[in-house]
């Protein structure tokens, strides 16, 4: 009964779920962010509420859907409603707690790209784009990122600012965000595949935690920047075998995301 | 109540869908009406704007067969897979073929909200200290008449055609959908055509005895076509799964401008309609995308009142 | 999903409606909450903002009652009868003593949108070439940030308070309505606190059976208080039928201040609750209304997938 | 079998129904024109949709409803939505033929007061307001008008204009439509219990029919200006004993609004 240990992964997710504790009303993005979000329901969060952006409040998925449209999220439900309400009495109307955003590249505040590598015009590279993200970062009370650490996705200048983090620095993002209104006080955390990164009154990231297995040097080598950390930086946690076994077992039986 | 629009698909969209136009097949992720796109590319259409929050597979296809000149969306991939390689192609790079105009979900909402009601812009909070100004002029800041306060706008979108699928309508075009029910309301409200794809056509009774479930009267509506299966790989709540298998398939097909050239040979060029699309997909992949049970909304009572 | 929010309908007015607050009791013609408006005049509330596009009979009531010092509004009659008197009462003449804030149906309508949305203003395509921004301020021009056309703004409606009769609800306050849906929703999102009150209080299943049906989630419902026959001699589609032989009566019973006063006395100050209200109204009362037959909306399937 | 003669009032709504004819999607008011409304799509105009301002669309009501929210125009109707989206996509996304409106004033162009009587803040009669009338005024692609005459309701100058008509004259009304992209029309009929008015090119109301038994001495009495009057004024046709029995027997049963 001895389970396989932890992968980067997987102490990503349950870092991840483990930041949703005492959360109500959670936006949830596909792929990783999805599994962290069901995780959470499963052990530290039972009371979140899942909102997807196609639509649907309080969803009750009856396997991990491929994507945020799935049906699964949709029978079961507690409302399924347009587009419209959607984004604009739950996420603009400031409903939604905390909302999951990944990225391509992401700078030291938190700053987002989720549209190009190269200039925008000719791009190396079309991403996705905005989706919702722009808005998740603007109106969600509070924004976690997930998404793996690299020194191609941990930079100094992101290519295109596509979601808003904390701009230039702390002070003036949160006098920006009071004086215009927005409803969300920005990123709180990005949990990487490396280790927690929580934000200083600067508004730059900080390292917090760093996973088991993980050194200081391969943060160092996969950070854009000189990164900066927490003088009191910890092990994160080691997941339990009930976090684990709900992510292999139930979560993501095929490995599709978690291997 | 008017006389019957029913149509075949053929016949919907040579009347209704014209070179040049800007078309909207929405849907988000559900109802995504991928029988009209594979008829468009059959007819030859040319030098489309096609417009779509999510451009998904279908516009991917229709981009790789060369109808579409320009792309207006807000999430251009393969949910949860990867990305529309075609797209891609023409829009990386030195000299892109595809004029992209980009906006955010709730921008493309507004848009077709401002379309539908008739608004020469709709407000939003969103686009604060992005670069997404800079890249789209189109999105505009505007100040509040009360207090100064700064949010953006964006302008009305009205498609010379809306195409959505649903799970039924009657005869006159009256469509009732349930699930995902996306921007299709808006969409359809806000284009100058519409037609309507229906996995089933019901009786006008069927439709006035659930007044609430109505999303787009006939009043607006062109043609009524009915394709069951129209939807996949997408899907329709109750009727089928969403063929989550094809969409991770699509990725190497699509990253392979040899192999998609065949595909769409073989999946719409060398079908005469639907029907054939159906037959070939075969009792098996049918049958695997069958709910695994049903979830019966229940009924309400509406009350007769004199 | 969380803990029960079911509550008596004097211990939510006592928690949740202070003096001086902005109320807002929507439903268009539909569903009005009378018995809320009863046991808010019982409590003695002093100085209430009321709001509603329509104040119908219970505004005039609350307003005779004294708990009122405002009116925001957009249509101020008995519909399809004749007058409001009490509400006359206060402001016609020299001395107005009740202040009107006055919009058009959409106004009011764009009001709560924007207030639900977070927007600073709503434009709307109205008042052009109307006294209406004379005589109401806070309804100003905006010009488009494209082409320079001129529209109509008005501002968000934030209620302190927003109540609601529906038909169903479960205890966590997940909210389900069928026939006209007025504003309702609009007007609960815009609002600091929610109350809920309902035909029928039902398991959470019954809601999550059919989620589009969903008009109001738990999570903005401060309580959900369960009163049968609570809209009288508004109505509940499906559950009783609009009394218009009382909103005929009310003409004469308003016109007549010590009439009035009576009345209050008898059917709101006299009894401890609705339920007291639906005893005296009585079982032939109750009979008359009852719709005159079933009208079934029909069930869809949603379909279990994994 | 010989029926009682027509009254003024059922004159007044065989008049508006016949109106009708040809027209698609009409808004409907309570009161007289809704038994206009529902008179003309059992003769003149059966394709008529009929769309209630409460949130209506196709509705089918088995019996006369006292006001414009009753549960008989709800059950069966085509479709049933929040007002947002009715004004919004429907009335003001220009989807409208024929608006109806009453009135408590109206002056030669066809403006409209609703709202109050004497002066705004201190008024001698304090009416209804616009309710949904502002919004039909503009958006409706004609209006037509629905009242009784008198030299009280027939005004030189209206006290408060609440919905607009051809303004100040048809030339200059145009022009703004134009230029402020309403898509109403504006007024195109005005139907009493004396006689039919329609609007020239100056914007003007114009008499063009009587009813049998009024007279032209009557109409200028209950008109607050001189009226125009056409030169080939015609009598009203009489009322075929269809449409008299319809109203009769079928839509106002008990004389609510006709007697």
């Amino acid at each position: 009964m001895s389970a396989a240990p932890a992968t980067r992964t997987e102490r990503m997710i349950v870092a991840a779920a483990r930041e949703l504790a005492g959360k109500r009303v959670c936006f949830v993005g596909v792929g990783l962010p999805n599994i962290a979000v069901n995780l959470a329901q499963r052990t530290v969060a039972p009371e979140l509420e899942l909102v997807y952006e196609s639509g649907v409040y309080g969803a009750r998925p009856g396997r991990l859907p491929l994507s945020i449209g799935d049906p699964t999220i949709v029978t079961g439900a507690t409302a399924v409603t347009s587009m419209l309400e959607l984004f604009g009495y739950y996420l603009q109307g400031g409903r939604v707690d905390v909302g999951f955003l990944g990225a391509a590249q992401i700078d030291r505040y938190g700053n987002i790209n989720t549209t190009v590598i190269g200039d925008y015009a000719h791009p190396r590279t079309r991403l996705p784009g905005s989706g919702g993200a722009c808005e998740i970062a603007i109106d969600a009370r509070e924004v976690f990122i997930v998404m793996r650490q690299s020194a191609r996705s941990f930079v100094e200048r992101i290519d295109f600012r596509t979601s808003p983090g904390n701009l230039g620095g702390g002070e003036a993002a949160a006098r920006l965000r009071a004086e215009q209104g927005w409803t969300g006080h920005g990123p709180s955390v990005v949990v990487t595949d490396l280790g927690v990164w929580r934000f200083g009154t600067d508004g730059e990231m900080v390292l917090v935690s760093l996973h088991p297995g993980a050194t200081l040097d391969e943060v160092r080598g996969a950070t854009g920047w000189a990164p900066a950390i927490a003088p009191d930086l910890r092990p994160t946690p080691e997941p339990e075998p009930e976090e684990l076994r709900l992510i292999r077992e139930e979560l993501d039986p095929a490995g599709l995301y978690t291997r | 109540m008017s006389g019957s629009k029913v149509a075949t698909m053929r016949d919907a969209i040579a009347a209704l869908v014209r070179d040049g136009d800007s078309v909207a097949i929405e849907g988000f992720t559900h109802l995504i009406s991928f029988a009209a796109g594979h008829e468009i590319i059959r007819q030859g259409r040319r030098d489309l704007t096609l417009i779509r929050m999510t451009p998904d597979l279908i516009y991917d296809q229709m981009v790789a067969a060369g109808t579409a000149s320009g792309l207006v969306f807000s999430w251009l991939g393969n949910p949860g897979v990867g990305s529309l390689h075609a797209i891609r192609r023409r829009t990386e790079g030195d000299a892109p073929t595809l004029a992209l105009e980009e906006y955010s979900h709730f921008g493309m909402v507004g848009r077709y909200t401002a379309g539908a009601m008739r608004l020469p812009f709709f407000p939003l909070r969103s686009y604060f200290e992005t670069d997404l100004p800079a890249a789209n002029p189109r999105i505009r800041p505007i100040r509040s008449p009360y207090g100064d306060e700064l949010v953006y706008a964006v302008p009305p979108l009205n498609p010379d055609v809306t195409i959505v699928h649903a799970q039924r309508a009657d005869a006159a075009g009256n469509t009732q959908i349930w699930g995902l029910l996306g921007c299709q309301k808006e969409a359809a409200f806000a284009a100058d055509r519409v037609i309507v794809v229906v996995e089933e056509l019901v009786d006008e009774a069927v439709i006035r005895a659930d007044p609430n479930r109505t999303a787009i009267p006939g009043v607006i509506v062109d043609a009524v076509v009915v394709e069951p299966f129209g939807a996949h790989p997408s899907y329709s709540q109750g009727h089928y799964d969403r063929d989550s298998r094809f969409y991770v398939e699509w990725e190497a097909i699509s990253r392979d401008p040899e192999r998609l050239d065949a595909w769409l040979r073989e999946w719409v060029h060398d079908l005469p309609d639907r029907a054939a699309y159906r037959e070939k997909l075969g009792p098996e992949t049918l049958a695997r995308l069958r709910p695994t049970g049903s979830a019966p909304s229940g009924s309400v009572d509406y009350g007769r009142y004199g």
